[in-house]
């Protein structure tokens, strides 16, 4: 295994609202390999967002990292000073936003937002910024002359091919990309997830891909992790962790996703809701809704454990996670008594 | 600020409905400066009420000292009168108090139409929209083509002079910046998910104004009222300066006419002209202070 | 649920057309014209659920609005039980407005945040004037259709208290309360969580099994829209180009545009192909879609009469198709 | 091809105000009380002029006929005869102009600088102190009356301190021969100072709150949060990006700010008495010089409607969006 590109240590980030701190991210902990793509995965509000933005290390006026380290090609980006954090900036690490229509400046072209990164963070001249985003616009597939173009000209899909171009203007080794699909067509989508996997293949940049769906985290990434109200629940290998999942969340999260592929089965919700993270229950985060929920898991937190060799899991009962897979299969098990 | 969960089974009765509408007209009272602003509202409205018994002197009676000469532009505290008197030997702080009587009238009056006006324009044209809303917005155009002061001083030119010149002279004007923003707001609310699931589900055109519409177009227009009583006072005083105020009622812009015609500024009588400038701000700008609004109303999105 | 009766819903060449470009643009009759819907023709029998799969901007959620007269059709027919529905007024709109609800997309903008949960309820009732003492019972009912807890505390809570599952419930309760005989479901579960989704699936599945409702399901999702209909219309560019059982349809598309959209969606465990799609880059445009076929200018199949004639549709088996490749035998 | 369109659909709607504005004009001087006639002769004009004026106007004529030859007139820039200055009123009028323009867009353009950079330092110091007594001193400047103002200033620093005169254009006895002499003396600055820094003061609340308030609407913008994620300077994302964007209705106010300020300039050119239009529509008005009140009513009714005009103009100029369909 070689040196980790990034390696997350029990990081933690807090959102101040009025005095009372709320922990909106909680020990958080995995590593992205180079040229690797990891998902991270989760509902609205678990905090994938929050955690993945800290990366770059531009939060919400009213949100700090409380704790932990991340650890990028040898440095820990948690402790590093504003000016050397900004060396990082775009070189080293960049960033795909959601919908990228707000994201460009609409009073200034696509080619000038471009060449502004170029010149300013790339330290190019005039002309050569002009090149590179001509090869960069032939990169992601749009045409050349669009270069001069407004925000509000192109379509959805198009504008996220412009976000990719923005993002490797400088040749980051990490891109972070916040959803980048969720607001496209199935279609646009296929095209823009192909483009993030030529990222690796041909570049060799590492992406963390945050999405909310399991379909899209099956079809580009190599490692995944599933977060749950602000803490990691389960980490591993795409492949074992989708077909033979350790934590009793990505068990429900599996049955909640209907399956083009396979028979039209059941599908079964995972009753209730998250909990709220002002002040969240003690123990296990997931017990008020897990058909599996045992004492302990009221009382004390379970902790990241190897269920298969870097295939890793936070749950008491991982131990017994092939029988829990098999009775998580039945939606009796996930009937609340009503 | 919903309010407290109502008691199951019992359907709110009329009473509970009316305040959950009116409820929607939110005092800001947690803000120090809606405080400051209601707070200076309370004072003038009781000046203007109990403006006969704090004045000292009748505003228009022309005074005498002792020795029989008319009390002529005395400094204030001299002879008791606490601002001093005017070269015609007038009572300047019973005049003061005078003032804010027909102030208060003026604004409220003027701020009330024009916000009445401008808010069912307003609906109207941002809810059927089509012939109706054109017209009404090309209204609004000729409206704004029409310069406010030079329109007030020419209809007071023509009609007797009376307070109520500024007041239908806003009525017919001033209507154009409230019909304007209540119509963006309620082409906004018109196409909300929840006014066409109502409509939907049924309801008319007049319920859904009604029910949908008016609650959240309310404290708007109350936002705009508020600040017409500033533009009103602000008219009236500009227009009384000018001469074309009303003789026989005291208003401070009278007082400042006054004052610069007979030469208090040469004369450096600040106790004279000073004062009323004062309380127009204070009263002006509370309607500012209460609303809060103050960003959204002195610039709406210029969106036409 | 036979043959022979006639068609509960019924659309002929259905047009939804906006102008836009300045007022004066249309006075002079060059404004630009979108066509949100282009000829749309399809029959819903009674109790028949039928899915309207299309990506944005390809006019499904416009049918959906003709359908239930919130846009008025700009040209063609839209029928429910016999009547046109552009066409409505009075006490036959109002009757019309009891018998045809739509479920809306959005929980969080589709309830009043000023009303309460029984307000939210009581304005249908209100409307089809049923008499206030029958409010409480009929309110309570269609809480436990669509399998809200226990009712009564929902009653007097406002809507920024409920979860989006929760506020989807009472959006389908309410759409549900007059007990309609047709029903259109414009994304429902788009704006939720996937695990709160099934459940709202599973409700709308429960619903149509126990009330026989026809329903129309809208999405841009064919593995939502398998899950709950038995029909599926497929629409490109404000045209249908593929109507047929929803599991011939998932097995073996026949539209070249179908096969494109299948073949796209991703699925939930690791080997899936990642072969290149069968279809062009290039983005729709309603302001200007291509001559003939609106999908020439992507089909890997197109080929000269696709830019010329706009295909016409052919029924092969159970399934109809707007494609020249299968309209060369007639 | 839209931006045409836009440009097309703004100036029909505007000469349609235009039109409608004159009509009133028209009929507010003859439905007012006091005989129709008085709109145009005056009692001691000669009876030759008299009939003369009866002629050129149609006065005789049944209302709708004097409307289309009021309207002919108004083509050919004949607005009638003033009472007071026995000289064609389109003549006055227009010789009353610049100065009135000059007044309003200097008091603006000074008013827009220091707006917009105070507006920016109060978005930037959000939630402090400085903010806190800012916004509400601002807000009291836009609830001050304007001649108040003008009074206060004249007391101080024209009669209290002798700096500055008390009113007019020019040093008395003080000649030039061409207008641009004038106004390009120092003694005409001299005497426009107080006149301007009155109406700067009053008019400064409008950009430097819209500047505010876009300013910390702009920095909320996800592009604002990408262009510090690009690691740009400070400088790049406030100025060339967020400032930037701010700036854009302001600009497009700064029309609709002259549109206000002109109307308001009837005040302070009299307690000034600054010989401009405001100033000679009152005079007119109240000597009853009726011609020469339309004449100045019209003209400043003109220049608001022409700012609306260049106000959404300008707009769709400045904002790409509207311009690159």
């Amino acid at each position: 295994m070689t040196e980790p590109l990034l390696c997350l240590k029990d990081l933690s980030i807090a959102y101040r609202v009025g005095t009372h701190d709320t922990i909106a991210v909680e020990g958080a902990t995995f590593d992205v390999q180079p040229g690797s793509i990891v998902g991270l995965v989760g509902e609205s509000g678990c905090g994938k967002t929050t955690l993945a933005r800290s990366l770059t290390r531009v939060l919400a006026s009213n949100a700090r990292i409380a704790g932990g380290q991340a650890v990028f090609c040898g440095e820990d980006i948690v402790g590093l000073s504003e000016r050397a954090m900004n060396g990082l900036r775009w070189r080293e690490i960049a960033f795909i936003p959601q919908s990228a229509m707000n994201s460009l400046d609409p009073v200034y072209t696509v080619g000038s937002q471009l060449a502004e990164v170029l010149i300013r963070r790339g330290g190019m001249g005039r002309r050569a910024a002009r090149t590179r985003s001509e090869e960069l616009f032939e990169w992601v597939g749009i045409e050349t002359n669009r270069l001069g173009d407004y925000p509000h000209q192109f379509s959805g899909g198009m504008r996220q091919r412009v976000a990719i171009a923005l993002a490797l203007a400088l040749d980051p080794k990490l891109i972070i990309a916040d959803e980048p699909v969720t607001a496209l067509d199935v279609i646009v989508q296929r095209q823009i997830l192909d483009q993030l996997r030529e990222l690796r293949e041909r570049l060799g940049i590492s992406v963390i891909l945050v999405t909310h769906d399991i379909s899209v985290v099956a079809y580009v990434c190599d490692r995944v992790v599933v977060m749950y109200a602000g803490r990691v629940v389960e980490t591993g290998p795409m492949a074992a962790t989708l077909t033979a999942p350790a934590h009793p969340y990505t068990m429900g999260l599996r049955n909640a996703f209907p399956d083009l592929a396979s028979a039209a089965g059941e599908l079964t919700p995972i009753e209730g809701s998250p909990p709220d993270l002002a002040n969240p229950p003690p123990g296990c985060r997931f017990a008020p809704r897990c058909p599996f929920v045992e004492a302990r898991c009221q009382t004390d937190v379970p902790v990241l454990q190897s269920y298969e060799g870097d295939h890793l899991a936070a749950c008491h009962r991982i131990a017994e996670a092939e029988t829990l897979r098999k009775r998580a299969m039945a939606s009796e098990t996930w009937e609340v008594p009503a | 600020m919903s309010d407290a969960l109502t008691p199951v089974g019992k359907s709110p009765g009329r009473f509970t409905r009316l305040r959950r509408a009116l409820g929607s007209i939110r005092l800001p009272l947690h803000d120090p400066l809606a405080i400051i602003g209601l707070a200076i509202y309370a004072f003038f409205i009781v000046m203007a009420i109990f403006a006969p018994q704090i004045a000292t002197h009748d505003p228009n009676e022309i005074l005498f000292t002792s020795e029989f000469t008319i009390a002529a532009d005395l400094r204030p505290g001299v002879d008791g009168y606490l601002l001093g008197t005017t070269t015609l030997g007038r009572d300047v702080f019973s005049q003061i108090v005078w003032g804010a009587r027909s102030a208060l009238l003026i604004g409220l009056t003027a701020a009330f139409m024009v916000a009445l006006i401008g808010s069912v324009v307003g609906v109207v044209a941002g809810y059927f929209g089509g012939w109706v809303d054109m017209i009404l917005m090309r209204l609004a155009d000729v409206a704004f083509g029409i310069p406010f002061l030079p329109f007030v001083i020419v209809l007071a030119a023509f009609l007797e002079p009376s307070i109520w010149n500024v007041v239908i002279a806003m009525a017919l004007v001033l209507w154009r910046d409230t019909g304007r923003v209540i119509r963006s707001q309620t082409l906004t609310l018109r196409n909300r998910v929840y006014v066409e699931a109502a409509r939907v589900s049924g309801s008319s055109d007049f319920k859904i104004i009604l029910r949908h519409i008016v609650p959240n177009v309310l404290p708007l227009s109350f936002l705009y009222g508020s600040i017409a009583i500033g533009w009103a006072i602000l008219t009236e005083a500009s227009i009384s300066f000018l001469g074309f105020g009303d003789p026989d009622s005291i208003s401070w812009g009278y007082m400042l006419q006054d004052a610069y015609a007979s030469q208090a500024l040469s004369k450096g009588s600040y106790y004279w002209f000073v004062p009323p400038g004062i309380l127009i701000i204070l009263i002006v700008s509370a309607g500012f202070f209460i609303t809060r609004g103050y960003e959204q109303i002195l610039f709406p999105k210029l969106d036409r | 649920m036979n043959d022979t009766d006639p068609p509960l819903v019924r659309l002929d060449a259905a047009e939804l057309h906006f102008p836009i470009g300045g007022t004066l643009a249309q006075l002079r009759g060059s404004a630009t014209v979108v066509k949100a819907v282009d000829g749309v023709t399809f029959e819903l029998r009674r109790g028949e659920s039928v899915g309207l799969l299309g990506e944005s901007g390809c006019g499904k959620t416009s049918t959906g609005r003709m359908l239930v007269r919130l846009d008025k059709a700009t040209g063609g027919r839209v029928e429910f039980d016999g009547e046109d529905v552009s066409t409505l007024t009075g006490a036959a709109l109002k009757r019309f407005r009891s018998r045809v609800q739509l479920i809306f997309q959005n929980p969080f903008e589709a309830l009043n945040p000023r009303f309460s949960i029984r307000d939210v309820l009581a304005e249908p009732l209100d409307n089809a004037l049923i008499p206030k003492a029958e409010h409480e019972e009929r309110i309570l009912r269609a809480m436990a259709l669509v399998k809200l807890g226990d009712a009564a505390q929902f009653m007097g809570r406002y809507p920024h208290q409920l979860s989006g599952g929760q506020l989807q419930r009472i959006v389908m309760a309410r759409a549900l309360i007059l007990e309609p005989e047709f029903i259109v479901a414009d994304e429902p579960v788009s704006m939720l969580d996937v695990s709160v989704r099934a459940g709202v699936l599973n409700v709308f599945r429960e619903v149509r099994a126990k009330t026989g409702i026809t329903a129309i399901y809208i999405s841009h999702d064919l593995a939502l829209v398998r899950y709950v209909c038995e029909r599926t219309i497929v629409m490109y560019l404000g045209r249908i180009v593929e109507d047929g059982p929803t599991e011939d349809i998932v097995a073996n598309p026949l539209h070249p545009y179908t096969q494109a959209l299948v073949a796209a969606v991703p699925v939930p465990h690791p080997d899936q192909s990642h072969a290149p799609l069968p279809i062009g880059r290039g983005a729709p445009d309603p302001r200007n879609p291509p001559s003939g076929c609106t999908f020439r200018d992507r089909c890997p199949k197109a080929f000269d009469r696709c830019t010329v004639e706009a295909p016409s549709p052919t029924r092969i088996q159970n399934r109809i198709v707007h494609c020249h490749l299968f309209d060369l035998e007639t | 091809m839209k931006a045409i369109t836009v440009i097309g659909g703004r100036l029909l709607q505007t000469a349609f105000v235009l039109l409608a504005v004159i009509t009133i004009l028209f009929f507010m001087f003859r439905l007012m009380p006091g005989s129709p006639l008085a709109a145009y002769i005056d009692p001691n004009f000669t009876p030759e002029q008299q009939a003369e004026l009866m002629a050129r106007f149609g006065l005789d004529q049944p209302l709708w006929r004097q409307y289309f030859i009021y309207l002919g007139n108004l083509l050919q820039g004949d607005l009638g005869e003033s009472f007071f200055y026995r000289q064609p009123v389109a003549e006055r009028v227009l010789a009353l102009l610049p100065n009135t323009l000059i007044l309003t867009f200097s008091s603006l353009i000074l008013a827009y600088v220091f707006g917009v950079f105070a507006g920016a330092y109060l978005a930037w110091k959000r939630g402090s102190v400085v903010e806190q007594i800012g916004v509400p001193l601002v807000l009291t400047t836009r609830a001050m009356p304007e001649f108040w103002l003008g009074m206060l200033l004249l007391a101080v620093f024209s009669f209290g301190m002798g700096w500055f005169p008390a009113g007019g254009t020019r040093a008395p006895g003080a000649e030039y021969d061409t207008m641009w002499a004038l106004y390009t003396s120092a003694d005409f600055w001299w005497h426009m100072t107080l006149p301007v820094l009155t109406l700067a003061i009053y008019s400064q609340g409008l950009p430097l709150l819209l500047m505010r308030s876009n300013m910390m609407d702009v920095m909320r913008e996800d592009f604002v949060t990408m262009a510090r994620i690009k690691g740009l300077s400070t400088f790049t994302v406030v100025i060339r990006h967020a400032a930037r964007n701010a700036l854009l209705p302001v600009m497009t106010s700064f029309a609709i700010a002259v549109g206000y300020q002109i109307q308001g300039n009837v005040i302070v050119e009299t307690v000034f008495s600054w010989p401009g239009l405001g100033r000679e529509l009152v005079r007119a008005v109240q000597t009853a010089d009726y011609p020469l009140a339309q004449g100045a009513f019209l003209m400043i009714a003109l220049v608001v409607i022409l700012m609306n005009l260049v106000a959404d103009l300008l707009y769709a100029a400045l904002d790409p969006r509207v311009t690159h369909e």
